[in-house]
């Protein structure tokens, strides 16, 4: 990699744009796959975990995937050992890799986020927080980041538990994720990420009753990147603070539309379950992109030199 | 996660170029020379991709997974064999690769075979039961048992002569019992009559069962070998995106509650694991 | 055609269920292609006219078109001759094919929208109204269909100007489309629509700039159909009229699922600009498939029979 | 709309089986036989896509325009021929199309030439200028208008020897003065420094111009035809979703204002009825 693809993400210091979308690539068992090569060449200048919840989960029944037309549903569920057993089992083995730890976190309820942010915001191996806001909340019912009051209110909320930089992970389904954005940003939020996936669902194409067994799930890959990246352009006109984008990156010619449309540093997500490297791949894409364009140095720069 | 003897994959997808596609009853049999890989265990699957991946309709988009059926060192790299069923758009691309064309692979994957000693301490031997696609890994299992002087037993079922391909080119073998639905061939019914009787013999206690095949036939050898508590693996089949540990996309179920990822805690699974061998959305239909 | 699949649509009587979605089929450019075998083998059972307004419109500049992984981006800006160009020279023509015309219809206020719903109802040769929501109101500056209130204050602007039966086509671009149907319903609507367009963009993979002449525009095809069927399933719980649905349907098989989730009738939109009989085929594999499967007569029937 | 010799289109997209498929300098020339179609006029299109349309990237998914470059009434049907530059996913497909492949096909679409009457009354002969791919449509052109018995002139340009391919092929004629910008056949420049002194002649008032190629050229045309009121048809490209006037996107910009949607209404033109062939996103970089 010649070109200098550096940057800082919110006072993180990276190598290079590229991260993994949560839930996406598990550094741990990656590694049981194919031994020490991912610790050695880890693809992501940052890596993000599967979101965790205070308590265990074990997940949803399957089955848990449908390929879609260019793309996947999956309804995974968030397996996870809770915060107890992230903090005992997982933290160790990831803070092992050479790369800042971002820890996803997603509760029920404000309590159960603060709790997870304090959980995680006191150890020295983690980074930096992503709050999944992908969620209701048992209070108002209503998911949290469909709405901007109960995004600010949950930033107001474990903003000042933790001096750690808050990612907020938007989510798509709703009609102004720019609001949404604005508001994580007044309640103190340091960066946005997005797109999460679509609300879809599938069909048994021979039985016909609904194929997955949690009934619907959430569609992500190439077929949602026109959609991740007009929403990415909305949320970076519309907030100051840093946007990491992702939906459907496949190469470096996509990095560079979604750094072009505002974002500062992307993430590979369903691309890393057709080829483990991928994200090697990206990077290497975007450099020699970049190179090719004159733009090496801070990408960074693309957005304010070409977006609109 | 118990350790065992799994082959480590490379980290990234790669090229091989396919030396051969054959049809062998019902299924395609197609090998390929893997120039950077190491030997598989039995067991042990690939991810697998053709370099002109999907269609108009958007799928196939994900790879897919195939138990290696056979494997050898080979000048310029490892041969790897694979026993496909076409089912739908990934299977067909995948059946109809030509002598040259390149197939993209992610793999060795998973937990192989435990050998019977570790499996069944102090086996006397192994009895290999396949059903139909699912004899594919079973092939690279028996040669290595025999170079590894395991006296064992094998015996494979099949719906009819459509569905018997793959028994000569796959299980060159001197003792194989065959079970046919349409008795076209060895017993009429189903393999697991032959497993019964075989586990009604004294030696039974000491036998080490491996077996794969469709669901059904693995959730009848997983209930017979309970019953008559004799040691059992089983490899499994669930939807995969990854088959990496990474989309937690191949749950199943585990008799102690829970799910396990069958691409990396399978998808070769003890039988007392699991609770049925009958999952929703996995296996062949 | 040997399965009956003819169905009663809010009062409207159809040979089968297939109908086109608006936009995606002109009938009058199609015979100036194909001749008089585009009315004599009319592929639809009810046409469904491109929206509409009260002023003419030329339309977005180019480009308009921008070609995703299993769809299309369009931003083609509606068009059209405007209420009296219509009445006086696409009427004439449309009320000469064999099937029940719906005319879509589109304003930026309330007043708008009620003079062409008097406009278009006083016509005999219209059979129904297709009210499209995914616009601006310039009175609130919001998406009427992204909003119940707004849905619902339309449909009581608009309700006592016509006996025709009124369709309401909603937008996938919010969080609860479901609540935005319960709202047409109860202003009266007679049947609801969708999906429309997802909004999306596309940058100009050498130039990075959009590429749309528009700057964004609307995702459709197969990409969206999982998206499409969940909010299908979700607004059919939720209302007691009939839906129409529509997103990537390609086949008759796709037809069915839509069906299965609780659609009445569904709509062919992009499908049609691949191969222009695509309609006709689908009735067809939809007639084969409810015959296989033991289902002719009413196939709004297979809703009740395998949807949850 | 004027009223034009369109010929009408099958209502549906059918199969033609590829007869042939070679290169010719920068591009490939492929001929379909199709059964069931009629023949197209000169200037008409189709839209194409081959029968494993798309890829794992889900393009190409929509069907994509192609000028008949020749047509010609065989045994079976009507042998169809396009000229093809490879420039991204859909053309790749169609470029390496063999003999026996289908090509789905919907077509003859779109509005033809007029006839040199029709367009300059009492026109003495016909101009015929061409510009890389843009030639496609002029052999058709060419030999109906010989037929007819209308003396003409070809003009064609091209940017240097690798993309100075199909003129043999397409354009067999006694008179065809070339224009290259890399010096290496004829004129040293543009096709239109050509027709610009061709039009000084005398009898370029009673001239008919057809013109097509890429956009600046076609744009030079239209302006110089404009200046010396020699009238002038230019075929037009424009991005196509469906060719059948439904999807509104191949907006042209008209000179009247508004647009017109170049698939129903072109994709010749009058060149008085646009201010400029200059659009964003039409017509090859
Ligand atoms: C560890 C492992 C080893 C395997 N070994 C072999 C082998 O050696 N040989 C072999 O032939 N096969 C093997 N399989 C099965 C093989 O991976 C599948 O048959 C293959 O993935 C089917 O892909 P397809 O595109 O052809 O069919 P698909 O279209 O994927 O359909 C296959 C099945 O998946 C379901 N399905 C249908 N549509 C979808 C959809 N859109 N999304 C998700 N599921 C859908 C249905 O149940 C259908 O029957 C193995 C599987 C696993 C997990
Ligand atoms: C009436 C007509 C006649 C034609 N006749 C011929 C002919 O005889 N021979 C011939 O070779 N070509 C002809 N063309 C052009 C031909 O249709 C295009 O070259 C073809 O559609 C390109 O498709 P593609 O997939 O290969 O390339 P694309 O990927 O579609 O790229 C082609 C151009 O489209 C733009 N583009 C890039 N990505 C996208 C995207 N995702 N969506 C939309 N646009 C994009 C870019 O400008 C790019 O240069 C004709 C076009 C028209 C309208
Ligand atoms: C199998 C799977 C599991 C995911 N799990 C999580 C998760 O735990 N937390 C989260 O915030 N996003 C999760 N996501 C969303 C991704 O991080 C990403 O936002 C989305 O998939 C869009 O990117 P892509 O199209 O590149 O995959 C998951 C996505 C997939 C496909
Ligand atoms: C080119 C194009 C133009 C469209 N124009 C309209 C329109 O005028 N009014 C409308 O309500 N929907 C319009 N639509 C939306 C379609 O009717 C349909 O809701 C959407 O495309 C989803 O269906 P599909 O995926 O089958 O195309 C248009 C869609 C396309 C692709
Ligand atoms: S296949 Fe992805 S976790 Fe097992
Ligand atoms: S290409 Fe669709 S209207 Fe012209």
């Amino acid at each position: 990699m010649s070109a200098d693809l550096s940057l800082d993400l919110c006072g993180l210091r990276l190598a290079h744009p590229v991260l993994n979308g949560s839930g996406t690539f598990d550094a741990i068992a990656a590694r049981r796959a194919f031994g020490d090569a991912v610790a050695e060449r880890f693809p992501f200048s940052a890596y993000v975990s599967k979101t965790i919840t205070p308590e265990p989960r074990a997940g949803n029944p399957p089955p848990r995937l449908f390929e879609t037309p260019a793309g996947m549903i999956n309804s995974i569920g968030l397996p996870n050992k809770g915060l107890d057993g992230f903090l005992l089992e997982d933290l160790p083995a990831l803070a092992e890799l050479s790369v800042p730890l971002i820890v996803s976190v997603m509760a029920p309820s404000r309590d159960g986020f603060a709790h997870l942010v304090e959980g995680v915001g006191g150890r020295d191996d983690v980074a930096a927080i992503e709050l999944n806001v992908s969620c209701p909340n048992v209070e108002s019912g209503l998911i949290v980041g469909e709405q901007p009051t109960e995004t600010h209110a949950l930033l107001q909320a474990v903003r000042s538990l933790t001096a750690k930089q808050l990612i907020v992970k938007l989510t798509p389904n709703c009609g102004d994720p720019a609001a949404v954005a604005r508001a994580a940003e007044e309640g103190g939020a340091d960066a946005v990420s997005l797109i999460n996936t679509l609300r879809a669902t599938a069909r048994d194409p021979v039985g016909l009753q609904p194929w997955l067994g949690a009934g619907g799930g959430g569609l992500s890959g190439p077929a949602i990147r026109p959609i991740a990246l007009d929403q990415v352009r909305r949320v970076a006109e519309a907030v100051s603070i840093p946007v990491i984008g992702m939906g459907g990156i496949e190469s470096g010619a996509h990095a560079i539309e979604f750094l072009s449309s505002g974002a500062t540093a992307i993430a590979v997500g369903t691309a890393n379950f057709r080829d483990p490297s991928a994200g090697e791949r990206i990077v290497s894409e975007l450099a020699d992109e970049l190179l090719a364009r004159g733009m090496e140095g801070r990408p960074g720069a693309i957005a304010g030199s070409t977006s609109t | 996660m118990s350790a065992d003897a799994r082959v480590l994959a490379p980290f990234a997808r790669r090229r091989a170029a396919v030396s051969a596609n054959v049809a062998t009853g019902g299924y395609r049999i197609f090998s390929a020379l893997d120039g950077s890989g190491p030997e598989p265990e039995p067991g042990q699957f690939y991810m697998l991709a053709t370099e002109r991946w999907g269609s108009s309709s958007g799928r196939p988009y994900l790879p897919r997974a195939f138990s290696v059926a056979d494997a050898e060192a080979v000048e310029g790299g490892v041969r790897l064999d694979f026993l496909v069923e076409a089912v739908g758009p990934g299977t067909e691309l995948l059946a109809a690769l030509a002598e040259g064309e390149g197939v993209l692979l992610t793999g060795p994957l998973g937990r192989p075979f435990s050998g019977p000693a570790e499996l069944a301490p102090g086996a006397s031997g192994a009895v290999l039961v396949g059903g139909g696609i699912g004899i594919a890994p079973l092939a690279l299992l028996r040669r290595r048992l025999a170079s590894a002087g395991v006296p064992q037993r094998v015996l494979l079922g099949f719906r009819d002569r459509e569905h018997s391909g793959a028994v000569e080119e796959l299980v060159r073998c001197e003792e194989v019992r065959l079970a046919t639905e349409d008795g076209h061939a060895g017993h009429r019914g189903y393999v697991t009559d032959l497993l019964a009787v075989l586990l009604a013999g004294d030696d039974a206690q000491t036998a080490a069962v491996y077996a794969c095949g469709p669901p059904a036939m693995l959730e009848a050898v997983r209930a017979l070998c309970a019953q008559r508590e004799v040691a059992a693996e089983l490899a499994m089949e669930a939807p995969m995106a990854c088959g990496f540990g990474s989309c937690f996309g191949c749950a199943i179920p585990l008799a102690s509650g829970g799910y396990m990822r069958l691409c990396v805690d399978g998808p070769v699974v003890r039988a007392d694991e699991i609770s049925t061998a009958l999952v929703e959305g996995s296996g062949h239909r």
